[in-house]
């Protein structure tokens, strides 16, 4: 009955999270966007809006705009600066291996990169809504557009 | 007979009643524990007991695990297609009145007809009842034949486009009688109504597969299957349960509450409401390990061969002794239900605890059958996987030994 | 602070969490279990398992002693006039659900009115709400003031000859606040309405005295008082019981049954369809014993000195930590709800959990109050008589280290 | 846990038990009776049916009919015995000496006499409905009177 490999709470907030949290990066609503929208997670009220650009089947720029806690803002901050520039099929796959990690599936490193970062959030099954709640959002956002 | 050689496992057995070794016998009413089961649910109260969902901390994400793996175990168990199907109730009588009440009130009105039958104990009964006495439907009951089983003849015209649900025991806890489900199920489906199975007596002591029985509901509980008491489950279809209304409100079911309104979770946590009884759940997990690790046909074929070892020696009492259902094994489970002329139930019962011998004798939750079978009640032992050949020869014993005290009492 | 010098009687105290000692601050979520509670459920496994009522054998009689023995210790722990006002469900929301459908349905119509207050658990709203989506009821809301209490200046008006149901809970699990219930239950009785207490967080922390508070209907959970998961209670005024409908069929709660219709026993059992959860209730009577022995004025008076010790602490914290609800200690139980600026509750619980400190964080199973403080969720510490100043001087230590942690990211 | 005082099962049924059972007294019904009561336990089915000639505020006759078990029956048998020739006010005082006897009090002996025999019955809640059935009857025929 014992969690096999715990993760350690700096693990859990490394310095990336909480730089993110911190100093959020492309924090912002854009002007005119091409998709715009809002989702909540009605257990703990996080929010996220995203506004983003698409050319080409491009997200050529997003930025978000939230509240809550550390782990769903980080998530959104880096969602932006890893979608940036990324054609919405690979934004697909992405989604679909950052799920899977958070599910507890060993993750593809490569394609993770920084989002790596939030492997450990798989432990907490309650905070795994917080950290998917922008990916939530954005896939929701696409699939109306 | 093959012994199973568990009886080692289950503490109880070293009890002793009245100086004598106890020969538990009422399994049909409730199963005993093994250790493995007594000790999981113990050390989770010692170590990792904190409430579940919605925790942010260690003890309370373990609790959920352990809540959680036991809903994958049990899907797994009957073949579920996956473990959003398991809705944890108290009891199989609980699971059947969710059925009633939040399948009965959406989709029944006046006139509509239930089919069951007359061979069901009164969980399976008294919902129904309740429902139709509110709506206003109509209870109607296939037949049942001479030798305690179902007479399904007139099948076709007992359902028909007036009947909603068609609900009956897996096993009669009475007759032993093991009905054929799949094919009154397979009707029920055809003609749209709502296939209900009683598996209070099916999921312990048969294979089941909820799957392959095509069934929409199915119901049993976990304390006569080696698991603790206070734990039912309800398998239902997926989308019978996500379009079903919630019956019980309050924390856990519910998504966002406002002061006037409300939204629930997805099943099966929309029909969980409150603190779930997660401790139990979690060793009936451990129950389940159990018994997937003997497997569900050893448990069957070791049922077989003990009842068929009690049959035969029955028979060889030189009295009149009446043996309720039916003698081909293949269509019986380990239930024994007799009449011992001249001594009344509760007599037999009584003189039999002196031996040691714990047997029930009563109506068992089933007066309809019982006024069917012509009598007000009957003495029943019943068998599970730690019963072995010698608990059947004391139970013999001690069935002649009370025939000869009553003896002459006989009319 | 007086140590209940008890903790060494819980096991769970021993564990370690992230090799940190166990510091369990969430108590008003359930409660750890002192080794007799549990050791009286696996004994009880070993020796005494076997189905209650009607069974005429030796463990069978051992059964139903020792459950039928746990109704008459709770009668008297918040003294009930007779075990027969106790019926046993599988928690609080269970209890709530049955009056709204037993009672409920039978005695409210388009246009009632159902009061509660916006400090309810869900489980004491959602009930009400099916209820009124069903019959056209309406549901109203006592005011609360700022500080966390009830704002009753208008309760007259709000309780009208329209009022069938005054609902509310012995103390909020959020704000810690004790309603003056009494006097509620006062007005409620004089209107005509029914009365009903939401004890979930009352009978665990406050000695209860249901004639005195001349209740209808109290309701309680075994797990939130030392005892194990699964068990409810539900007292009752003997002329509401007696008068109410079943609410779940089956087993156990019936007394004739005929293919067509059926009686019920008298109250409780009428309302304990099926095989009851006798092993834990057998155990709820051992913790029942315990906290007598303890004596509940005792419990409350821990209480209070533990409360006023960490509120005193929190207060010298170099933050501006808004601690929720009342802060007279005579109406406010061992409740720590609290906002920490600049991190989110999640964060709170989960930096928390490092120091092995298990606190809760989230809604608390009361959104329409989270949204009447203006927060979405809060982290909350609360307390039982195993905590002690140690765990409060940990709960401090971990709270300052997570506030410097987080320092720079408030806003 | 364990039972105390438990009942032997020869006490249970003693020898008095078993000869009222096997040889009924007072069995049959009378003709033209003061009050004809007939009851039954639902739970196993037992039956006992009264008949009874009251002169002068005395049980004169009593005779019964019935079915079921050793103690239900045997009770019966006993109850005619006991209670001919019996004022009505005593009746009631016996009736209640001897549920609170099957309830688990202490008896006073000289007063139940041959009823002790039925003592053992009371460690039996599941039986005790059934030795009462016939008192119950009684008790029930009389009120009605
Ligand atoms: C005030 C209050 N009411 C009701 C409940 C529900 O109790 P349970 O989950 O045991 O049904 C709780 C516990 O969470 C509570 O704190
Ligand atoms: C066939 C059958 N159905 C239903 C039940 C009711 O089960 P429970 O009392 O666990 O609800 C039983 C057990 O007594 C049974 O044998």
């Amino acid at each position: 009955m014992m969690p096999q490999d715990e993760p350690k709470f700096d693990e859990l907030y490394r310095e990336l999270i909480l730089d993110h949290y911190r100093y959020p990066h492309n924090r912002g609503v854009l002007e005119k966007p091409d998709v715009d929208m809002q989702q909540h997670n009605p257990v703990c009220g996080d929010e996220i809006r995203l506004t983003a650009i698409i050319e080409d089947g491009t997200i050529s720029q997003i930025e978000f705009m939230g509240q809550g806690c550390s782990i769903s803002q980080a998530s959104a901050s880096m969602l932006t600066d890893r979608v940036t520039g990324l054609e919405l099929t690979d934004v697909d796959a992405l989604s679909v291996e950052f799920r899977n990690m958070l599910r507890g599936d060993d993750p593809d490193e490569q394609m993770m990169q920084d989002l790596m970062a939030l492997q450990g959030v798989s432990k907490y099954p309650v905070r795994v809504k917080c950290a998917v709640l922008a990916w939530d959002t954005l896939q929701k956002a696409l699939k109306l557009k | 007979m093959k012994d199973m050689s568990v009886r080692s496992d289950f503490p109880i057995m070293d009890r002793l009643i009245h100086d004598k070794p106890l020969t538990y016998l009422d399994s049909a009413a409730t199963s005993q524990k093994p250790a493995v089961v007594i000790d999981a649910l113990a050390d989770f109260y010692r170590n990792n007991n904190a409430n579940v969902h919605r925790g942010i901390y260690t003890l309370s994400e373990e609790s959920t695990l352990a809540y959680e793996t036991a809903r994958v175990k049990v899907a797994n168990f009957i073949n579920a297609g996956s473990e959003e199907q398991i809705i944890f109730t108290r009891n199989t009588t609980e699971s059947l009145n969710l059925i009633a009440y939040a399948w009965g009130r959406d989709n029944i009105k006046e006139g509509d007809e239930i089919l069951i039958t007359p061979m069901e104990h009164h969980s399976n009964m008294i919902p129904w009842m309740l429902l139709c006495k509110e709506i206003g439907c109509k209870l109607k009951y296939i037949s049942i034949n001479e030798d305690g089983t179902l007479d399904l003849s007139n099948l076709d015209e007992l359902i028909s486009e007036n009947t909603k649900i068609v609900s009956l025991t897996h096993m009669s806890n009475v007759l032993g009688t093991i009905n054929p489900i799949k094919q009154i199920i397979e009707k029920a489906n055809k003609a749209g109504a709502l296939s209900v199975i009683d598996g209070a007596q099916g999921a312990p002591h048969l294979p089941v597969d909820v799957i392959d029985l095509d069934v929409d509901l199915y119901a049993f509980s976990a304390h006569k299957m080696l698991g603790p008491t206070g734990v039912g489950v309800l398998y239902g279809k997926e989308k019978i349960l996500s379009a079903m209304s919630p019956f019980l409100g309050g924390g856990e079911m519910i998504d966002e509450v406002y002061e006037d309104r409300f939204t629930t979770k997805e099943a099966p946590w929309k029909f969980e409401a409150g603190t779930p009884n997660f401790a139990d759940v979690a060793a009936f997990g451990v129950a389940i390990d159990y018994l997937d690790d003997i497997g569900m046909d050893n448990v069957r074929q070791h049922e077989i061969d003990i009842t068929q070892y009690a049959l035969d020696q029955v028979r060889k009492i030189d009295r009149d002794i009446t043996v309720f259902g039916p003698k081909n094994l293949d269509i019986r489970g380990g239930v024994l239900a007799f009449d011992f002329p001249g001594v009344h139930p509760h007599d037999v019962a009584q003189m039999m605890d002196w031996d040691g011998v714990q047997i029930r004798a009563g109506h068992h939750c089933a007066q309809p059958l019982m006024r069917r079978l012509g009598v007000s009640a009957t003495a029943r032992a019943s068998f599970y996987i730690y019963n072995n050949q010698e608990d059947v020869d004391r139970f013999i014993d001690s069935l002649k030994k009370g025939g000869e005290f009553f003896g002459d009492a006989s009319r």
